[in-house]
């Protein structure tokens, strides 16, 4: 792989490591003594990323901003490494009058028609849409591509397999990632699904299906390449599973009392690993570091700046 | 183009015909309207709703789709978003628990979760009631369930130039609409045919506007708003009460979503008595809703309390006796315009 | 096989052509010259099972009343297959107060509680109540499965897939039986199914799958026996596919002008080919027909002297 | 033993603690009641209303499943038809669209279509509410949908005491029952708390009638009906109101399905006044049904105009100021209650 290609993939992981590390900070911070999860600037649940920054990375290289990306209530990564205005979308956590949804939306529910990249906190149901959406490209024939994105636990609802179905069916462009973290909220893969490989389900619709073992970004973006290539040619879609990994836990406030293998967790961070493989001194990490904190810090400044939605505008936007 | 304009060109089309020209002259006029659902292609809809519209336009934009309802409307919610207009079949509105979540949280919702940015123009299309004895999973109307949940707008034509004018405007709205249509009024061979289910449609394109009901009998004894099927046994109620010396006026409300109250108001301003017909259940759903916003409005409106002949919170019956006892037919709806009149 | 298996497997199959045909014959007696499908002592549609008797007789041979089947839309042949009470489900088809729903139902709701019958007209959505059925059985320990049945059109509904999963993970008693009758309506499988086979499907669940190719209940009575003994023994779910043959329309009054395939159907009829293989003379067949016919026509009969329902009692059975 | 008995020892407990005590009796009670859903093993459900029941009854009872709404639930519906009586826990009502038709139309029908020959007795859990932020998809009550479905009763308990109770009638109740437990009331350590959510509970096992409404305050100016979280938000703006001496009754109607019309009709014919509160949305549900079966009762009852506070028809936003906006919070019961007394 060149240089310049795995810098970008390192780039990009580290911003999105240093936006969960910015919004967790920015989460917790009115928050104490006593946690509530409805108080302080951000409220609500909050899902954040941090570990699987390899898959987002991986697979949105292959990506322009004409083709379509669909994320599930765990979507920063995927947003960012999409190419999602990041101040926008940083307001919209924030529920400001800036953010994509103008406040309506909330984490779970990031929308950037210019990228177009999506979320939804309902598990598996992004898939269906992400169908829809590589239709019209293919009617629109510029080439361009879906990719609709699930955790494992994901995989065993209904939406999934009509999906895939579907979609191998009328050879839509379409590439269906599934982050295995391991977990879905505190049930194990084991006590979710049958099989020990998602990928092996690919057969069942016909479909090529790979898995990812260990995390590794330029193994994400070496599957995603043929993927993608795949789907654009008219080849139609392909399964890639991803064993990643959940550093935090499932949503913040999540003490994970549950979780065998927390103990591990550390020592399988994905960014010091790639560090380590790139060989990065200290300056040309700094300099990465230093450019995604800027980033980062602007986007979130932004969206304290941007005003509190005026509650007479609450009843807007039912209907266009 | 109105339905009223005094020029056009008519001729008499069943509901399910004039639905189906709807489709297809949007279809022409528009390239990224398309039909995808089970059955719609080859066969042309199980209820005749899509009939040769695969010949004319294609197997590229009529789509036969698997049983798989989540996948293909949640297919068209992508679609849509992405600037076409696809009109999805769900065969029966019974059905709507297998795919419920991408109508009402995707489909009616990213509008607002995106303040706008993202638009879903898509119509779904499904058949409702019962009466000629489906039993329990293939009689139901609910549009209560649907009209419950914001995001989406809810049209029920009753009659073919209804059918054809609300899908139009269907198809050319900007948000999602559920349309529904009753199998007792799309004029099949092989049912038993309501006499209105066949009637004058304008040959061009025109629009029935959603959120306006319409006053197929004016009268001023009696409201009796109702909507689908119920219009045409009101209006055979009518028929026979005005023999009797009862004079009824009956609302079509064609949209429940946005309901037009206006029209019920007024209409009740010169009767000032209230029968709902609703061939959903009577609980929790549009009958209430409709007596509760007059009520709201002014209670005085009301000379006695309002009627509401709906299915009692049943099960649609598979035996006749037993689904015609719970069906709001025409003597379920003559005793209560009697009984609201003190008769 | 034994000889006396083989004849009852015959005779199974006699009696459901049999039923098919009366019910044929009284669906559309007074349907007539103009039909009308709410009309007539049965109202309503009418889903038949002709030409898939080899898959009823095959697996039910393996099960006692102590066991579950869930049926489909297209429900008669199981119910016969299984020993649902004759008269009392013809009384449900004709809409009768001593049918199984005391007119309730009709023929796509039969309730057989005394042999753990049920049939949903929802596509694939009986499946999950089967799984309950057979939690209850392992629970009670005495070696009771459910089989579930659905058409291949069924299998791309998501319901099937979570099913799958969830019986194989727990390792439910349970037999998957898909009958493969070329068409959902009218919609060819080719136009439905992404892979060939739906047996391949049962690798993305971990559980054995086959395809019994050829309608011959023979077959079909071989694949389930391994089956069966093995949802009995606690080795889990297995999916078997039929393919099968609907020898008329999806329901009543389909014209069928889709069908390519119609041209040939008469020659697959599996039951003039079963009595071939089994060289039965005039004087068997006669008998088995005769025996058939007395036993539906009985069952006919006891249906229309029935009286039809109370309409004073429509508002009851809501609650318990 | 009813929840007033005199000589009945009672701890104060959480909502949570009270209804999982009411599960955790009747397993020890009746072997064949079994818990199912998404984390409700080792978490102990996201709402903590399963905690502690993995350990006292093992993983044979207390099963975490696959995210497979469908399976999990039609699971339970086969088990309950064969005589067990599992609680499936829907570990939000607004997924409800991924799993609705084995709810409607299994679960609630089977019943029914069998002639009572099969009974499904089983529990389906389900957290509900807003008003901390989770969005469109994680913040909605949704009862009026299951009410509007025949077949299933749906309790919506306010407090410890009845979350217990009726959890145990629930349990024991021959028919499907829809348990809704809102959020905000569960005392959970790490949401807002509400001052009522912690409260005395029986230590025995109790039922509290399916089909009851309670009156927590009584009052001769005004009758709120209302439910679940908004029975605190009444009760609060009672107690200010109170001290502008207007007299507020206030009614918990506890169960949607079958719903209490006596209760409220008695409370009416001393008050005269009528406010509904619901944090469903608006239109076709219950706050509808219970305004139109007043009138349909006798609407002199009424001196003014009903008054209906509830969600107006429009998904929960996420910003703070935009979802308690369209909440149905104190000031708004406030300005209603005074809306309908003409002050
Ligand atoms: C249909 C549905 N069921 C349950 C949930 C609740 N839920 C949210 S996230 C989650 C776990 C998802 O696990 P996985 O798909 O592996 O994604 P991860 O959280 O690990 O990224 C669950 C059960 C939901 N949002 N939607
Ligand atoms: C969820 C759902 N979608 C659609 C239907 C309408 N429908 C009834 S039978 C049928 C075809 C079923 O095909 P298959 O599963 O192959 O069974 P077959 O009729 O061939 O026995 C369809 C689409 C339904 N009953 N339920
Ligand atoms: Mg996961
Ligand atoms: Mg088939």
């Amino acid at each position: 792989m060149e240089r310049s290609t795995q810098l970008e993939l390192y780039r990009t992981m580290v911003l999105i490591r240093t936006y969960e590390e910015a919004i967790l900070r920015e989460y917790h911070a009115d928050k104490k003594p006593v946690f509530d999860i409805g108080a302080g600037l951000i409220p609500g649940e909050m899902h954040l990323a941090a570990g699987q920054e390899p898959v987002a990375a991986g697979v949105c290289a292959h990506l322009t901003a004409a083709d379509a990306v669909t994320a599930t209530h765990r979507p920063h990564h995927l947003a960012l490494a999409h190419g999602v205005d990041l101040r926008r979308m940083t307001a919209e956590i924030f529920g400001r009058e800036d953010g994509l949804g103008r406040g309506r939306g909330g984490h779970m529910h990031l929308f950037d028609p210019s990228v177009h990249f999506s979320c939804s906190g309902i598990i598996a149901e992004g898939y269906p849409p992400a169908l829809g959406q590589a239709f019209a490209f293919r009617n629109a024939g510029k080439g361009n591509i879906a990719v609709a994105v699930t955790g494992e636990g994901a995989v065993n609802q209904g939406a999934f397999h009509e999906s895939l179905n579907l979609a191998a069916l009328w050879k839509l462009p379409v590439v269906f990632v599934v982050e295995d973290n391991d977990w879905g909220v505190s049930v194990p893969r084991s006590a979710s699904t049958s099989v020990s490989s998602n990928a092996v389900r690919a057969a069942a619709y016909g479909i090529p299906g790979v898995r990812v073992e260990d995390n590794n970004v330029e193994a994400v973006w070496e599957a995603t390449r043929e993927a993608v290539e795949r789907a654009r040619s008219g080849g139609g879609p392909s399964l890639i599973e991803v064993h990643t990994l959940r550093l935090w836990g499932h949503f913040e406030g999540d003490a994970q009392a549950y979780r065998s293998d927390l103990e591990n967790v550390p020592g399988r961070d994905p960014i010091p690993t790639y560090r380590a493989q790139l060989e990065l001194d200290d300056r040309a990490a700094d300099t990465i570091a230093a450019d995604a904190s800027a980033r980062v810090e602007d986007a979130i400044a932004y969206a304290k700046r941007s005003p509190e939605p005026d509650p007479k505008s609450a009843l807007s936007y039912v209907f266009a | 183009m109105t339905a009223t304009a005094a020029t056009a060109k008519t001729r008499t089309l069943t509901t399910a015909k004039a639905m189906v020209e709807g489709i297809a002259q949007e279809m022409r006029r528009d390239p990224a309207v398309f039909v995808l659902g089970e059955d719609i292609g080859t066969y042309g809809g199980v209820f005749s709703s899509t009939t040769g519209l695969l010949d004319e336009f294609g197997a590229d934009r009529v789509l036969d789709t698997p049983i798989s309802e989540s996948a293909f409307i949640g297919l068209a919610t992508g679609a849509a978003t992405e600037g076409m207009r696809p009109i999805a079949e769900l065969m029966f509105a019974d059905f709507f628990g297998v795919c419920m979540d991408q109508i009402y949280n995707h489909m009616a919702k990213i509008h607002f979760e995106s303040a706008g940015n993202v638009k879903v123009p898509m119509v779904i299309t499904t058949a409702v009631g019962g009466g000629y004895s489906d039993g329990t999973q293939h009689s139901q109307c609910l549009w209560g369930t649907f009209a419950h949940l914001p995001g989406m707008k809810v049209v029920v034509p009753s009659n073919p130039a209804d059918a054809k004018g609300l899908m139009i405007s269907a198809i050319r709205d900007d948000n999602p609409v559920i349309y529904m249509f009753h199998k007792g009024i799309m004029g099949l061979p092989w049912m038993a045919k309501n006499r209105r289910s066949v009637a004058p449609v304008e040959s061009e394109p025109y629009e029935i506007p959603i959120g306006k009901a319409a006053i197929p009998r004016a009268g001023s004894d009696v409201t009796i708003v109702t909507l689908s099927l119920s219009v045409h046994h009101a209006l055979d109620v009518a028929d026979d009460l005005a023999a009797e010396g009862i004079d009824c006026e009956v609302v079509d409300l064609r949209s429940v979503v946005p309901l037009d109250l206006d029209t019920i108001l007024e209409s009740l301003g010169h009767t000032g008595h209230l029968v709902v017909v609703d061939e959903d259940y009577l609980s929790f759903g549009l009958s209430g809703e409709i007596v509760s916003r007059v009520v709201e409005k002014d209670p005085a409106l009301l000379r006695k309390p309002p009627l509401r002949v709906a299915v009692p919170d049943v099960p649609l019956p598979y035996a006749r006796p037993l689904e015609h006892e719970v069906l709001p037919g025409p003597a379920r709806i003559r005793q209560a315009v009697l009984e609201v009149l003190g008769r």
